[in-house]
């Protein structure tokens, strides 16, 4: 079956054991979940080994057929990887564990089920990074929507219900767009295969539409600006254990989807709408930082910070050029990281303190040093510091997009101060401001912490650093939607 | 005569009987119209079997079946309407409107 | 004007007289006499067609088992409102429904203009209840089994639903 | 020799590591040692790496840091005369510092954090002076200015130190972001960002002027950031609520040269292009009078010294914009140990005193001789005194600006240095011979600083006063035949001695020093005589001509603007749209389930209004399928 079928379907492992335990049994059942989330990792290492040693890991069997001659249709179990999404398999992997390992300390109740559907969450995650089939993509990209839905609705925070439903209601016209896509697809080249697809010649108009259609669809996603309501209410509401995943990983399906499909398919109707997706990406640069600036509550602000680090994506992939896509990759992976660790962070902060209002939080580093630092480098590393990975992907976007859009990426540029004001911001008032927060006794960054932090602030400063670490991952993605555009 | 008179009667009868069965209030009375329709029906089959285009008897058995369904439904129709009666002390049909969204 | 024109004109006036009446009667009793009218005039056309039989068993199940059955299901019913009930309903629904049925009049009057099947069936009066019996008996077995566990099932279901709440515990 | 140069820096980044991790409180006299062990190695090693290219030449070495496509960005190390002499001067003044801070810093319960951060910032400056490329450059530039925010906002606990922090960080990454914007220009024009690409593509005209004009604007943008011209200067007299120490280092020798550093690196681009030499000349001559006449009447020991900063930045900008390049780095390194021993001096004030404000000192020469004598040499160093090194880099300065017949900008110079020395003298007196007497009780409490702090201030000032002599008039110009033999963009300008203006300057100096000694000493003029007669004008100067209130009023005002508008937009227009999308799907839901009322004969007629419309429909259309 292949090393990536057992790689999508390993936290299967985990599912059935879960089950297996009783539900009374708590700590074995926690000991269970994180043991089994590495098992991924281990798939994903093995995979990224056989990927660089040139291994074809590629699989394609038969499954679904219908229709008549000369009207017949199939439809094929594929499962692949490119550079990129290799990546995004490992990030989605270790981002996991990471948020594993958060839950169990920071979920209290109905564990085993959180742990069930996160796993079931995981195969979703997994499944969309690793098909070859516009169909199988769907259907994975669905399984990762119904049970998101039931963690927000059922672990989240006051206005739970309200944001599962927003999530659902904007993901669910995104996939129904895509279906809608898909389906187009599917009736006009035959297949559904990513690689058919691309190579199948469209009218101009088809592909123009299909790609808007496409835009919209991972525009909710990603998010886009006028469709980004639900993105901060899921980041408010959910538990931050899950919006590790939510920030680090699904969101990033969106900026994988536009590149994957968006340039992948229609690499010239893409080159027509480059501007506007430009535009689109200075306006959630710029109108993200400019609404974090006068946020008040933690959580509320990084969910706009997330806009407008998805607008240097959004750049990036406008900039259709080699350093462009590269930066767009880089910083998909980069503030995966960053936001799972700034979203641990803030678990810890409401576990401990009980509130994420930037005003009550004052002085946070007199009463847990420990924290306050790493959200001090982990802002830092947001702000695009070098050293960190949020630089190397902003050099690269800006490098990029200054080649095909100089007046955009100068208007851009005023992100990276705003970007600078508003993280200093927050993590000035709450790390060193006016001591509000007096109550003593309250735990540092300990034991079991100690791991997230250490393994996401590990990987910043490693592709932060070492950015060919990445880049020669990424550089065969980048070679071949370049290729493709013909540039 | 040609079968356009029997339609034309046929469809008036319809067309009263369906009017009927959608203003009137009074349960048994939209019962009785749906009987005017059937019966209007009924004639059109009647009328087929002698004027069709292929006259047979066929269409008068079909008129058989149709009668004796027809019986059946007011039997049932009747039924209904007594036990509803029964529990609501009415048989306006305004009254009877559990299926409100 | 052949007598059979008029026989039918008669017969047509007066199912159409008996249906108008029963939707302007103000007694619910007399709007089921008005339509046992009707459907008396409506065996009389059944006559005209050459389907004596069924005009026969028109007369005995409509005119004489559906009303009796009605009557009885007037009997036990009350009706409160019958001075106050009123033909078309006060709202827009009645006009509408109105309204409907002259345009699906017209309609099928429009749509009845263009029916000419031409063939006409010369011998269904000769021995009409033995055609119909041997066809049922022969042709039809199957149907008519059905129809009458059909009506076995309807009168045991009917007797199951009239049949008092408390006789059942 | 010079192949060890990539190493330097990684000693000091030892020290962060390690005084990061150990950095608790039993550890502390370890981390002090550790600090200056590190620095004192890198130290050696830099005037290794001197030696050696004196005897060498250059040297370079790179390895791949990031590629794209075809593009390779690389990092490595680059040893010519300007960064090796850079190397020194930063090494040198890190560890003088790392001593003095154990003096001063003595008892301070984060003693392992400020370590680990003056380490950070060593390393960060080192491999900055040792970059062979801009990006490079920028990056070790963006975290320098990190080094200098954390330490400003070492005493977090003070608003004002986190104010100040802030307002660095971010005065200086608008100034970045113009150099960075610049930076990709530059790759898009040369196809590299190697700096002997970029000379190359400049000589050989690949760019045309227009574009090499916006470049070199753009990075100058971002020298002013970091530097502390105008207008982005006023983070520099805020960011002395950091420590002493890292004022003495970050703000008066090292980082704050940076800027300058990158205009003398870059000199060649720069001097392709009329236009930006001129505005970097404009710059810092605007800057020195401006920021000279803020310091005349500062009241904060610190402020007035940052100010003075800012001014002679501008000296040096000036120098650069004028093509005197041996000027400018000249005067770069004799400000590099004056102003470095003024700090330190002024530490060392401030640590026994305990007070910043000069109307709280006075007298205190009786007190603290030593270091009365040590921020004396600093005061006449920059003062302008003859055979002190500041005379002779001032000097210099001033003849390029001749040369190059700006003569505005040479008048600015001179006015300015009139000033220097009369605000610096005035500073002097007020702190050390007023007459002033402090209340008895605080006086007793003061007392010399210890040993560890003097020491570092006794080397510094005997190379204020010797590091003039490595390029003179008398001696030969050493140090500008040794900085253009490394180089072979830079033409060196052949020295003549202007005797008139040695003259001119020596008397504007003892000009200024005497209408001080007249004002704070003797008290003859009267001090107050124009604060009183322009009171609006005193206050404006006061408050640094209300650049910061400025800026408050519209940048940061319109930031916030854009921010509240955003949420409006979000709020209302957004929101609003979606509700109204919302109410519009419950407005037809609602109409919907009206329908839906129960009535089978509703839903009947409705079924029958619709079969006659269908059938209506079919008889117009002719057909019914």
């Amino acid at each position: 079956m292949g090393w990536l079928t057992l790689l999508v379907f390993s936290p299967i492992v985990g599912i059935v054991l879960l089950l297996l335990v009783p539900s009374t049994q708590a700590k074995l059942q926690k000991r269970i979940a994180v043991i089994c989330s590495i098992l991924p990792l281990i798939m994903s290492i093995i995979v990224y080994q056989q990927f660089h040693s040139g291994a074809d890991l590629s699989i394609r069997v038969p499954w679904i057929s219908f229709g008549q001659y000369p009207f017949s249709f199939f439809v094929e179990y594929e499962l692949g990887v490119s550079g990129f999404s290799l990546v995004l398999l490992l990030l989605t992997a270790v981002l996991m564990i990471v948020s594993m390992v958060t839950a169990t300390m920071q979920i209290k109740k109905g564990w085993k089920q959180y742990a069930l559907l996160t796993l079931l969450l995981e195969i979703g995650i997994l499944g969309v990074f690793a098909s070859q089939n516009l169909i199988l993509f769907f259907i994975f990209f669905e399984l990762t929507l119904v049970p998101m839905f039931l963690l927000i609705g059922k672990w989240g925070g006051m206005e739970k219900e309200r944001a599962a439903y927003s999530y659902l209601l904007y993901n669910g016209i995104g996939s129904a767009i895509l279906l809608i896509v898909i389906i187009v697809l599917f009736a006009n080249v035959g297949s559904t295969n990513y690689e058919a697809i691309a190579n199948a010649s469209l009218s101009t108009e088809l592909s123009m539409g299909l790609l808007i259609s496409l835009l919209i669809a991972f525009g909710v996603k990603l998010p886009i600006v006028p469709l980004h309501t639900w993105m901060v209410r899921v980041h408010v509401q959910a538990p931050p254990a899950l919006v590790m995943i939510h920030a680090g990983v699904l969101l990033k399906i969106g900026a994988y989807g536009l590149m994957q499909f968006g340039i992948g398919f229609f690499p010239a109707s893409f080159q027509d709408i480059a501007p506007v997706v430009a535009i689109l990406g200075l306006v959630n640069l710029l109108y993200g930082a400019c609404i974090a600036f006068v946020q008040k509550e933690l959580r509320s602000l990084f969910a706009y910070s997330s806009i407008s680090h998805m607008g240097i994506v959004l750049l990036g992939i406008a900039a259709m050029n080699e350093a462009g896509l590269q930066g767009a990759m880089f910083q998909t992976i980069s503030h995966g990281l960053i936001a799972a660790l700034v979203f641990f962070l803030i678990g810890v902060v409401k576990e401990k303190t009980e509130t994420t209002y930037i005003t009550r939080l004052g002085g946070l580093s007199r009463t847990m040093p420990l924290t306050a630092g790493v959200l001090l480098a982990v802002g830092l590393a947001s702000l695009g510091l070098p050293g960190m990975s949020g630089f190397v992907s902003e050099f690269m976007t800006f490098l990029g997009i200054f080649e095909s859009m100089p007046v955009i990426a100068a208007i851009g540029t005023i992100g990276i101060i705003l970007t600078a004001a508003y993280i200093l911001r927050a993590v000035m008032d709450i790390t060193f401001g006016k001591e509000v927060l007096a109550q003593q006794g309250i735990a540092d960054l300990q034991g079991k912490e100690w791991i997230p932090v250490s393994i996401m602030l590990g990987l910043i400063l490693l592709i932060g650093v070492f950015p060919t670490s990445l880049t020669h991952s990424i550089q065969t993605s980048v070679e071949a939607i370049v290729l493709r555009i013909g540039g | 005569m040609t079968v356009h008179a029997f339609l034309l009667l046929a469809a008036a009868l319809f067309a009263l009987g369906l009017f009927g069965a959608l203003t009137k209030r009074n349960t048994v009375i939209v019962l009785i119209c749906i009987e005017l329709m059937l019966n209007a029906v009924n004639l059109n089959l009647v009328a087929f079997s002698k004027f069709g285009v292929n006259p047979a008897i066929t269409g008068q058995i079909f008129s058989l079946f149709s009668i004796t369904v027809a019986a059946a439904e007011a039997a049932v129709g009747l039924a209904i309407l007594i036990a509803l009666y029964r529990n609501k002390a009415t048989v306006q049909v305004e009254d009877m409107n559990e299926m409100k969204g | 004007m052949t007598g059979e024109v008029m026989i039918f004109l008669v017969l047509a006036t007066i199912a159409i007289f008996g249906a108008l009446v029963m939707l302007n009667a103000s007694k619910v009793i007399h709007m089921l006499l008005a339509l046992v009218l009707t459907f008396l005039s409506i065996a009389g056309l059944y006559v005209m067609l050459s389907a004596e039989f069924v005009a026969v068993v028109q007369v005995l199940i409509y005119s004489g088992a559906i009303s009796i059955m009605m009557i009885f299901g007037i009997m036990l019913t009350k009706h409160h409102h019958d001075a106050k009930e009123r033909t078309y309903r006060s709202s827009q629904r009645g006009w509408l429904v109105g309204v409907a049925m002259v345009l699906f009049f017209g309609i099928m009057y429009v749509l009845i203009e263009g029916v000419n099947f031409g063939a006409t069936a010369p011998d269904l009066h000769v021995e009409n209840t033995k055609q119909i019996g041997l066809s049922l008996y022969s042709h039809y077995v199957i149907p008519f089994e059905l129809v009458s566990i059909v009506l076995l099932v309807a009168f045991i279901g009917a007797i199951l639903l009239a049949k008092r709440e408390e006789d059942t515990e | 020799m010079t192949q060890i140069a990539w190493i330097i820096p990684f000693f000091p980044l030892m020290t962060f590591l390690l005084c990061f991790i150990f950095q608790k409180r039993e550890w502390h006299h370890l981390c002090s040692r550790v600090g200056i062990m590190t620095t004192g190695l890198a130290l050696i090693g830099s005037i290794t790496v001197l030696i050696g290219q004196m005897i060498f030449g250059n040297s370079e070495a790179v390895i791949s840091w990031l590629s794209i496509g075809d593009t390779v960005f690389s990092i490595g190390y680059i040893v010519n005369p300007l960064n090796a002499l850079m190397l020194v001067i930063v090494s040198l003044v890190s560890f003088l510092v790392h001593i003095y801070s154990k003096g001063y810093m003595a008892g301070e319960e984060r003693l392992g954090t400020f370590y680990a951060y003056l380490g950070f910032f060593t390393f960060a400056m080192l491999a900055l002076v040792l970059s062979p490329n801009l990006l490079q450059l920028y990056m070790f530039w963006e975290l320098v200015g990190l080094g200098s925010f954390l330490l400003i906002g070492f005493y977090f606990h003070k608003a004002e130190a986190r104010a100040a922090a802030k307002k660095a960080f971010l005065m200086t990454r608008v100034g970045d972001v113009g150099l960075l914007i610049g930076m990709i220009l530059v790759f898009w024009q040369v196809g590299s960002l190697e700096f002997s690409a970029i000379f190359q593509a400049v000589s050989g005209g690949d760019m045309d002027s227009g574009m090499v004009t916006l470049v070199a604007l753009l990075i100058f943008i971002g020298a002013v950031g970091k530097s502390g011209q105008f207008p982005l200067h006023s983070w520099l007299p805020d960011a002395m609520e950091g420590p002493t120490p890292v004022s003495a280092l970050i703000h008066a020798a090292t980082m704050v040269a940076a800027g300058v550093y990158l205009v003398a690196t870059l000199f060649p681009l720069f001097e392709a292009s009329d236009t930006a030499m001129l505005v970097v000349a404009i710059t810092g001559a605007f800057t020195a009078i401006f920021a000279a006449c803020i310091a005349i009447v500062q009241t904060d020991i610190k402020r007035v010294l940052a100010y003075s900063t800012v001014s002679q930045l501008g000296y040096m900008m000036l120098a650069l914009g004028s093509a005197g390049y041996v000027a400018g780095v000249f005067h770069l390194t004799t400000h590099a140990f004056f102003k470095a021993l003024l700090f330190l001096a002024a530490g060392s004030v401030i640590h026994a005193a305990h007070t910043q404000l000069i109307g709280e000192m006075g007298g205190l020469w009786k007190r603290m001789k030593g270091t009365g004598w040590l921020f004396l040499i600093g005061t006449l160093a920059i003062a302008g005194m003859p055979l002190f090194s500041g005379f002779f880099s001032k000097e210099e300065v001033l003849l390029a600006v001749w040369k190059e017949e700006h003569y505005v900008l040479f008048t600015l110079g001179l006015i300015t240095a009139f000033l220097t020395a009369f605000y610096m003298f005035r500073l002097f007196f007020l702190v050390f011979m007023s007459k002033k007497i402090i209340p008895y009780k605080r006086r007793k409490k003061i007392f010399e600083s210890p040993r560890v702090m003097i020491l570092p201030m006794v080397v510094l000032a005997l190379l204020a006063v010797g590091a003039g002599y490595i390029h003179t008039g008398w001696f030969g110009p050493f140090l500008g035949e040794w900085l253009a033999s490394g180089n072979e963009y830079i033409t060196l300008h052949p020295h003549e001695g202007a005797g008139w203006l040695m003259a001119v300057t020596t008397l504007l100096t003892f000009l200024g020093i005497w209408m001080a000694y007249l004002m704070y000493q003797k008290e003859k003029l009267d001090r107050n005589y124009l604060s009183e007669a322009f009171p609006g004008v005193y206050e404006a100067v006061l408050n640094g001509f209300f650049v910061d209130v400025l800026y408050q009023r519209t940048v940061v005002f319109a930031t916030k603007c854009l921010g509240i508008v955003g949420t409006w937009v979000e709020r209302y227009v957004i929101q609003g749209i979606l509700h109204f999308i919302e109410d519009i799907t419950i407005l037809v839901t609602k109409l919907a389930s009206k329908l839906q009322n129960g009535q089978v004969q509703t839903y009947g007629a409705m079924v029958g209004v619709g079969l006659v419309v269908l059938l209506l429909i079919g008889l117009m259309q002719g057909r019914f399928f």
